[in-house]
């Protein structure tokens, strides 16, 4: 009976489209979430200006200060006395400021993978659907390939073969992850194919890259964006789960999955070492979580109005 | 009204899709437009009838080279469009436009009504210079009667009746010869309905244009066309002017047919035919007369022979070998 | 059943269903919106009665509320249903279902969506009695199924009662749902726009062997459609629904001989008819309101041709031009006589 | 129930994918090993000399062209020979050509299979257990607070670090209650704590779909059809609902497996549990190839297993699939 | 800070050795939790601890070391003569029997030996050995040990390689890898891979009457578990599940010295932390003096050797304690000089010198806090203007056979652990100062033939050849020696345990009060 109320109050609904301020009164009546957004936007500007935020540089040790619980003094290499607000790890180095610059590493790995993989992922999934045959055929079987080496065991294969560090774990997730925009992607270019705007546009005559560019890629954004923020959750903790088995990130590059890792050794004489950059991790997943399945429940039509109410 | 020389011919046009599940074994096919022949001329509007499954939104979308026909011949002012590379079929398309069923699908929702419109002129830059675009949007619009400020609207924001509106702008904006309806009311509220079949009446009048309408109402197909086609399983079975379908139906299936149209008057209602069963599998279709299954008329030689489309009367074909009139 | 008394039955003069000034009201994220208006109407004992209107005209929400089968939230209801002298809307959810789909049942538009997949229709079937006829057996339940698929031509029943609902067509389908709906032998039997997805000769087919079964189970019929000639052809009397509300009530030959609504008048005009060849359909200018937006007054005002300044402040009410012919227009007189 | 030609066509047809799939896995595995070192290399050492790496490299069939290599590879894929172990070195591995089975690798890994398969199933029965009740309770009262919070609940259970969390029941179950052994293998109680270790994603990702799809079943019209009809409520969600809403749920419960089957490389390695999750940790780190190979291939093995039972509870579930 | 074991379990062990009687076994199982899998149960893999944990109960050897002295001791010789300068006669224990029932002869030895140290097997093992050695059989109970140069340390070496079941090898060879059949106090039972080990007490071990026995079974069995998490290796000491656990840290240590129920002993080791630096990279400057100078001065090791490293004792600015041969008396360690090693680098650079990025490697988990170690000495280093790149190789269970060499297109140092269980100058210099080492960063044919001389010299002679070589070697700046690595360990309490240097996992020394 949903359905029947979304189609006889307003026929706006039929569609997949929705106005952006429906999306901020359904986000402000949504606190957690609301919260959940600041959080991340907060977390992104200072991992973007993390020079200016960072109260300590994360790199230089003070083996002298080492492992300091949260909100000690302690006299830096200058010789001033300074405050470290999140305490300090094994080799001093404050843990604020590591966490900040940890935040830039950690999700520029998320973010910059996700962005290739997607990018790749939907190209050949658009591609795949769009021409069928012996392309799709190709692609998909890609796809089933490595949908059933699991990513993690790719990962942690490919990175020995070729060693840890940034760029290496950015190229091996989007070679483990590409295949589950490809397969959201084909399935929905499937059924936009047939959709009659898309035959429209054919009947006036536009190429298949416009048709696959201009009818086909942009409405599948909303699903892909809802993907995308899952893998990007997603890729935090698969650095961090890497970065324990030694084949993430090479340090001093601050990192969260470095940071909880390092400290886990000291887990029950300096809890902050591994709690912090945890619960940094849980909170960023936990949010980006949050907003996805907010965002999947208003974009969906048969549960929209409950979100917009 | 009719012209010596055809502006569209259709010859022996034939889709035939891959069975489902038969990937393989290439003789399983689903016969959905089997040697269909036709000839449409310049302001004239052909209607064709039939039931869901026999094949005529297959055809409407053959004839326009949005399928790919399996055999046969297109030829629109002479030159058969079967055989033109897809590059030079799409600046064909120009001549050849089509109205869709479901006005809901059938417009882009991120694309606003202005960018319909004028996406053929960005494919095709001939078409119509840049400045004069926007006046071209306006003067579409207020001509399906909707307003200028629509343009900038995206389709969402307007109703069934509207959006079908905005769907025959878009077929008209690129000065087609030839419109290819399909279904193009059944989407449409009875009292939208009427207005969109004035509309198009109006636009055929004024930009001279011809129509192929599919719709299985028949009422509807009654009013809008000059001739019409009756498809049953991929194939026509009877085909002549509209007095001649509707005034003296010959094949069974027509008769059928136009027995089972609900009419509001009731007084007038004739003997009833309910045909049994439903359409069979275009995968699997009867031997010889395809209709022979649930005709009220049937012989045992239907099953032997294919009955031809044969010249009745005046341009009045039929496709049944027990009419002997 | 057990609501089914024997006196009841024998006041065949008590209409079966009465329906008083019904109002729906969904809250949305947009303020509430009124979809259904005050509908009143009764069925008599085995009559059929047509609701006729557009989308967005509030049929659909009617009966939807009359079968319990609106969410409330977001819905509100408010009226009364009365089913013999059970007032369903009040009525605690286990005397409504012991009502819904044993003496009011109801068939659906779309049959293959409206049946489960993932069940045969012999489960389907099945349970209706199981959840019905506690007392029925299991072989008694399997033989009345059969019995039923027979009667409503789905052969050869007593294999097909194990087949899923994908492996028939839609006819089909359309078939299995009308045995669900008459297999308690239902004294109402609302269908909702049973034939729209349907080609013609199905229709005619689906609407014969509704006929029929009405003559045999003496069941009364509310068929909603915006199909004029469907209702024509096969209902006693008629209510034509506009804007969440009734425009016009009145038998149904008689509304469409002298329609007393400017609506049901443009209605007909919009039907191509055979007199209308080679002219222009008089067409109802215009788009039905939306429902968020009434308009003040009459809502047909701003597409009514006959349209006054009175019509645009004040809501009409339902005047009667006949004895059993209403219209709610404040010039229904006029109408009437053209 | 009714089963034709077209269910075991259907499961023939996904059987014979997973073979192929296998097969171009294990050649992208034997490959991308190959471009690891030289394993003659690997096996004698830095200080061996030239000449008898070349030796070992010829008695090991490297000096074969690479397709001979290949063809080896396959046939032993086929007879389920994946070849020696390079950790014990030369002495035996090479040298020992007899049938010496404690040093073929598949031997060793299938070793590892059972921990790793009773780990991975006491993980998702008990995350199934706690994952269904609450997801279809959520479903039964949407956007309730109890919803609410079995919703965020259950994402904070995708968004945790497994390991942290690990090393804290660890900390708290172990040490500080002394409910569970620390680590190890065994009996019932060593399974507790990883598979709860293991459990917090399952959970989440189950609870999420169960109810998503059970409350996208219930807006479908056969719901209200069966409503219509008067079927209690309680029937219409057990018996209409929950059959069709089985199928995503049933999907997610193979990707969680699958999940949980590579999930376990960090956790056996925290709890010391005898896994291939471990063993393929180990045998990368020690760049024992053929044992890396067979690793794979039972990981690969279990997930197209894992992938073929969801097609196969997936077509039973849906009759379509079933029945032609 | 613990320097020795605790003082509180040393007076228990005193107690207890006064006490014990003689044959005092039924003390139950003993769990001892490692921090990673033995390779395999080769009799090579004895001789480093780290890889075959309490293998020592099962394989024994010809000699052994005294745990207070570092004296070679007679094990299953019980005496030995150089009768030529390449050429050593063992005399072997009489009646001790291998668990296979067979004999140890001089048949068995000499196969035993030959087997371990043989070039085709190419077991990790000879990179403790000097020249090359073999065995021969003189008669029944003596068996020769030949070297291919002279070898004064033979004795101590003799040390490193297990004798086990000549039938074994020479029967089943395969098996040797995974069923270890030696002539300990205890009998191996069952290897379940990826979980433990065990083994049983031997009622028919010599040493139960031998008079010069180094121990007494107490407990009945010995289990070998391994866990490579720190905490889960500590948890299972407090939760009861094992009576040892390897490898605690300092703070761990500080944390079971304070709680109850539960100790840590902690006692220095025969292995070293050393920073290696490529003499032989990729960039010339490597070779040059002052920059090399700089680099050494410029790290503070002293501060990384108190903060960082978990537990260690100094060394004084080389590899090895004041009780090795060729211990260089008045060598300090490397100062810590950031200006001047600033200024050395400013003068390189003003030179015209282009500074090259440093790659500073270490392998985790080969050290405690090793990772943060080369994180503080890349940060050091930036300090004084020398760039760097730190990497970690990978973790775990590390495969010596799969060593990568440095390659001569880095500039690399390599701050990693180094054991010698000789305590002897000449053994490191044969791993670490040759042209052909397999970890070797320093080539030098002069120094290399200095240094091959001396290990054929004895006594003094030897001890100065040596040690001129340090100081030579020191003045460098070929390594660094950053400190010398205590091992903790978390007991139950009532633990007593009398181990060496070397830390073996030998469970007669072990018994438990409580």
């Amino acid at each position: 009976m949903i359905d029947e109320t979304a189609s006889t109050t307003d026929d706006t609904q039929r569609d997949a489209s929705i106005g952006y301020r429906d999306i901020i009164r359904a986000l402000v009546r949504d606190p957690l979430v609301l919260v959940s957004v600041i959080f991340l936007t907060l977390l992104i500007l200072s991992a973007i200006f993390a020079e200016i935020v960072a109260p300590m540089d994360p790199l230089i040790p003070n083996i002298f200060a080492s492992r300091l619980p949260p909100l000690s003094y302690a006299t830096g290499l200058d010789g001033t006395e300074q405050l470290h607000l999140l305490g300090t790890d094994a080799l001093g180095r404050d843990m604020l400021s590591r966490l900040i610059f940890g935040a830039r590493a950690s999700l520029f790995v998320a973010l910059v993978s996700v962005f290739v993989s997607g990018v790749l992922g939907t190209c050949l999934g658009v591609i795949a659907g769009y021409y069928g045959g012996w392309v799709e055929t190709v692609v998909m079987r890609a796809v089933d390939a490595f949908m059933a080496v699991p990513s993690l065991l790719i990962a942690l294969f490919v990175l020995f073969i070729i060693g840890g560090g940034l760029v290496n774990m950015i190229l091996i997730f989007a070679l483990v992850r590409w295949v589950v925009y490809a397969r959201l992607a084909r399935g929905i270019t499937l059924s936009l194919r047939e959709t009659q705007f898309v035959e429209a546009a054919r009947a006036i005559g536009a190429s298949n890259a416009r048709i696959m560019l201009r009818h086909i890629l942009p409405n599948m954004i909303s699903p892909l964006l809802v993907l995308a923020t899952l893998e990007i959750a997603l890729l935090v903790l698969a650095e961090a789960g890497l970065s324990f088995l030694g084949f993430g990130l090479v340090p001093p590059e601050p990192s969260w999955g470095l940071m909880i890792s390092r400290g886990r050794e000291y887990m029950r004489e300096a809890w902050w070492m591994i709690t912090l950059p945890g619960l940094a991790i849980f909170l960023t997943t936990l949010s980006l979580n949050l907003i996805a399945n907010w965002f999947r429940a208003v974009m969906d039509p048969v549960q929209r109005w409950r979100w917009l109410m | 009204m009719v012209d010596a020389k055809p502006l569209l011919k259709i010859e022996n046009l034939v889709k035939h899709y891959p069975a489902p599940g038969h990937g393989l074994d290439k003789s399983r096919v689903v016969r959905a437009v089997d040697e269909v022949s036709f000839t449409l001329h310049r302001g004239e509007t052909l209607g064709i009838v039939g039931e869901s499954g026999c094949g005529k939104s297959t055809l409407a979308r053959t004839l326009l080279r949005l399928v790919e026909p399996t055999s046969g011949k297109v030829l629109f002012n002479g030159e058969d469009l079967v055989g033109l590379s897809s590059k030079e079929m799409r600046a064909r398309r120009c001549q050849l436009q089509m109205i869709f069923q479901d006005p809901f699908a059938s417009l882009n929702p991120r694309m606003t009504v202005g960018q319909i419109l004028s996406e053929p002129w960005v494919i095709f830059p001939d078409i119509l210079p840049r400045a004069e675009w926007k006046e071209r949007i306006w003067y579409l619009l207020t001509r399906v009667g909707l307003s200028a400020d629509d343009a900038s609207r995206y389709p969402h924001q307007f109703s069934g009746g509207q959006r079908q509106r905005i769907g025959i702008a878009r077929a008209l904006s690129v000065n087609p010869e030839v419109i290819v309806c399909d279904e193009p009311f059944s989407a449409l509220d009875v009292s939208i309905q009427a207005q969109v079949i004035n509309l198009l009446e109006d636009i055929q009048q004024q930009f001279g244009l011809s129509y192929v309408i599919i719709a299985h109402d028949l009422s509807v197909i009654r009013h809008c066309s000059d001739r019409v086609a009756v498809m049953y399983l991929g194939n026509i079975v009877e085909i002549g002017t509209w007095e001649q379908i509707y005034g003296n139906p010959l094949h069974p299936y027509t008769q059928a047919l136009l027995s089972a149209m609900p009419e509001v008057r009731t007084k007038d209602r004739k003997e009833r035919i309910i045909l049994e069963g439903e359409v069979p599998s275009p995968l699997n279709p009867p031997s010889g007369c395809r209709f022979r299954t649930r005709c009220h008329r049937a012989q045992p030689d239907c099953a032997q022979n294919k009955p031809e489309l044969r010249v009745r009367a005046q341009s009045h074909q039929c496709a049944c070998i027990h009419i002997h009139d | 059943m057990a609501v089914v008394d024997v006196k009841a039955d024998m006041q065949s003069d008590q209409p079966v269903l009465d329906v008083r000034d019904l109002k729906v009201t969904f809250q949305t994220p947009r303020g509430h919106v009124h979809a259904v208006n005050g509908v009143s109407f009764h069925v008599e004992k085995g009559e059929a009665l047509g609701i006729l209107g557009e989308s967005g005209s509030g049929k659909s929400v009617s009966v939807g509320a009359i079968m319990g089968l609106l969410e409330s939230p977001p819905a509100r209801i408010e009226g009364q249903v009365n089913y013999r002298d059970t007032e369903l809307i009040s009525a605690p959810a286990s005397v409504t279902r012991s009502i819904h789909g044993d003496r009011i049942a109801m068939i659906y538009q779309d049959a293959i969506t409206s049946l489960n997949p993932s069940l045969t229709i012999g489960n389907q079937i099945g349970e209706l009695f199981k959840v019905h006829r506690p007392n029925m057996g299991r072989r008694e339940i399997q033989a009345k199924s059969i019995e039923l698929l027979e009667a409503v031509g789905i052969q050869p029943a007593r294999e097909r009662v194990n087949s899923y609902p994908h492996e028939f067509s839609g006819g089909m389908n359309q078939r299995i749902m009308i045995a669900l709906g008459i297999a308690l032998s239902p004294e109402i039997l609302i269908a909702d726009e049973p034939t729209t997805a349907l080609d013609v000769t199905v229709q005619a087919q689906i609407m014969r062997l509704l006929g029929d079964l009405r003559g045999q189970i003496d069941m009364a019929l509310i068929l909603i459609t915006h199909d004029i000639g469907l209702v024509a052809e096969n209902t006693d009397r008629l209510m034509v629904m506009y804007g969440g509300g009734p425009v016009e009530t009145g038998p149904t030959d008689a509304i469409i001989e002298r329609p007393a609504h400017p609506y049901t008048i443009g209605l007909l005009n919009s039907i191509p008819h055979d007199d209308m060849k080679g002219k222009k359909l008089i067409a109802i200018s215009g788009s039905p309101p939306k429902l968020n937006e009434m308009p003040k007054g009459c809502v047909f005002a701003p597409r009514c041709a006959m349209a006054k300044d009175m019509c645009r402040k004040e809501i009409p009410v339902m005047t009667r031009i006949a004895p059993d012919h209403s219209s709610a227009c404040h010039f229904a007189q006029e109408v009437v006589d053209g | 129930m009714k089963i034709n030609n077209a269910f075991f066509a259907f499961i023939l047809k996904r059987l014979l994918n997973s073979v192929i799939l296998l097969v171009i896995v294990m050649s992208l595995v034997f490959f991308a090993n190959r471009q690891i070192g030289d394993p003659a290399r690997m096996v004698l050492g830095n200080g061996a000399s030239e000449e008898a790496v070349l030796n070992l490299r010829t008695q090991m069939g490297l000096e074969d062209p690479m397709s001979q290599q290949y063809g080896r590879f396959l046939y032993g894929l086929a007879t389920g020979d994946l070849g020696k172990t390079f950790r014990f070195g030369l002495s035996d591995s090479v040298r020992a050509g007899n049938d010496a089975n404690a040093l073929s690798t598949l031997p060793i890994a299938m070793d590892r299979l059972p921990a790793t398969l009773i780990l991975a199933g006491a993980t998702i029965i008990f995350s199934v257990l706690v994952a269904l009740p609450l997801g279809l309770y959520a479903a039964a009262r949407p956007r309730s607070p109890p919803d609410r919070a079995i919703g965020v609940l259950s994402l904070a259970g995708v968004s945790i670090v497994e390991y942290w969390f690990a090393l804290v029941l660890v900390l708290v179950f172990a040490v500080q209650f002394a409910w569970f052994p620390t680590s190890g293998y065994g009996t019932v109680a060593h399974v507790v704590l990883p598979a709860l270790a293991l459990s917090l994603r399952p959970i989440g990702r189950i609870t999420q779909i169960a109810r998503s799809s059970l409350l996208d079943e219930m807006a479908k019209p056969y719901i209200t059809a069966a409503k219509g009809r008067g079927i209690p409520m309680r029937r219409v969600a057990a018996v209409h609902a929950l059959k069709n809403a089985a199928i995503p749920i049933v999907t997610t419960i193979g990707d969680e497996t699958i999940n949980v089957v590579t999930g376990v490389i960090i956790i056996e390695t925290i709890f010391g549990w005898p896994g291939i999750g471990a063993l393929t940790v180990d045998a990368l780190s020690i760049r024992d190839i053929p044992l890396v190979e067979a690793t794979v291939f039972l990981l690969v093995l279990m997930v197209l297993t894992i992938n073929l039972l969801v097609d196969v509870a997936y077509a039973f579930l849906n009759p379509r699939l079933r029945i032609g | 800070m613990r320097n020795t074991v605790s003082t509180k379990s040393l007076a228990l062990a005193l107690a207890g050795v006064l006490a014990a009687p003689a044959h005092a076994a039924g003390g139950g199982e003993l769990v001892i939790v490692g921090n990673q899998e033995p390779q395999s149960m080769q009799a090579q893999v004895a001789h480093k601890e780290v890889n075959g944990i309490g293998l020592r109960n099962v394989i024994e050897q010809l000699t052994r070391l005294d745990p207070e002295t570092n004296e070679v001791l007679p094990m299953l010789a019980v005496s030995w003569e150089q009768i030529e300068p390449t050429v050593w006669h063992f005399d072997l224990r009489d009646g001790v029997k291998f668990h296979d029932g067979t004999d140890l002869d001089a048949e068995a030895a000499a196969v035993s030996i030959n087997w371990l140290w043989s070039p085709e097997n190419s077991y990790p093992v000879r990179d403790m050995m000097g020249p090359q050695i073999t065995a021969e059989v003189v008669d029944e109970d003596t068996v020769a040990v030949i070297t291919d140069g002279i070898d004064p340390l033979l004795p101590r070496r003799m040390y490193l390689g297990g004798i086990t079941s000549a039938r074994q090898i020479l029967e089943e060879p395969e098996d040797h890898s995974v069923n270890p059949i030696g002539t300990g106090p205890y009998v191996f039972d069952e290897w379940k891979q990826g979980q433990y080990w065990t083994s049983t007490a031997n009622p028919d071990w010599w040493g139960n009457s031998a008079d010069d026995t180094y121990g007494e079974i107490f407990y009945d069995s010995v289990r070998v578990v391994w866990r490579p998490e720190a905490l889960v290796r500590s948890a299972m000491v407090e939760s009861g599940e094992a009576q040892v656990a390897m490898f605690l840290t300092r703070e761990e240590c500080d944390r079971f010295g304070a709680a109850s129920g539960i100790d840590c002993m902690v006692k220095g080791s025969d292995t070293f932390l050393q920073f290696r630096l490529d003499y032989q990279g990729a960039h010339p400057l490597l070779q040059d003096q002052k920059f090399r100078k700089a680099i050494f001065t410029g790290i503070n090791w002293e501060g990384i050797r108190q903060n960082l490293m978990s537990l260690s004792e100094p060394l004084a600015g080389q590899m090895l304690p004041s009780v090795a041969t060729g211990f260089a008396d008045g060598i300090e360690q490397y100062a810590y000089d950031p200006q001047g090693a600033r200024a050395l680098v400013d003068e390189l650079k003003a030179a015209g010198n282009e500074i090259p990025t440093l790659e500073v490697t270490t392998r985790l988990g080969s050290t405690p806090r090793n990772g943060e170690m080369i994180e503080a000495i890349g940060a050091m280093l930036g300090a004084v203007g020398i760039p760097t790149r730190i990497a970690v190789e990978e973790p775990g269970i590390f495969n010596p056979r799969a060593v990568a060499k440095p390659t001569p297109d880095r500039s690399y140092a390599w701050l990693h652990v180094q054991a010698n269980p000789l305590m002897d100058y000449a053994l490191t210099f044969g791993a670490h100062y040759t042209c052909a080492g397999n970890v070797s960063v320093f080539c030098d044919p002069d120094f290399e033939a200095r240094a091959n001389a001396a290990a054929e010299l004895t006594g003094d002679a030897r001890h100065e050849a040596l040690e001129a070589l340090v100081v030579e070697g020191h003045e460098r700046h070929i390594v660094a020696p950053v400190g010398l690595l205590q091992r903790a360990y978390g007991v139950v309490e009532g633990f007593e345990w009398d181990f060496g240097v070397d830390h073996r996992i030998v469970a007669v020394n072990m018994r438990e009060t409580k």
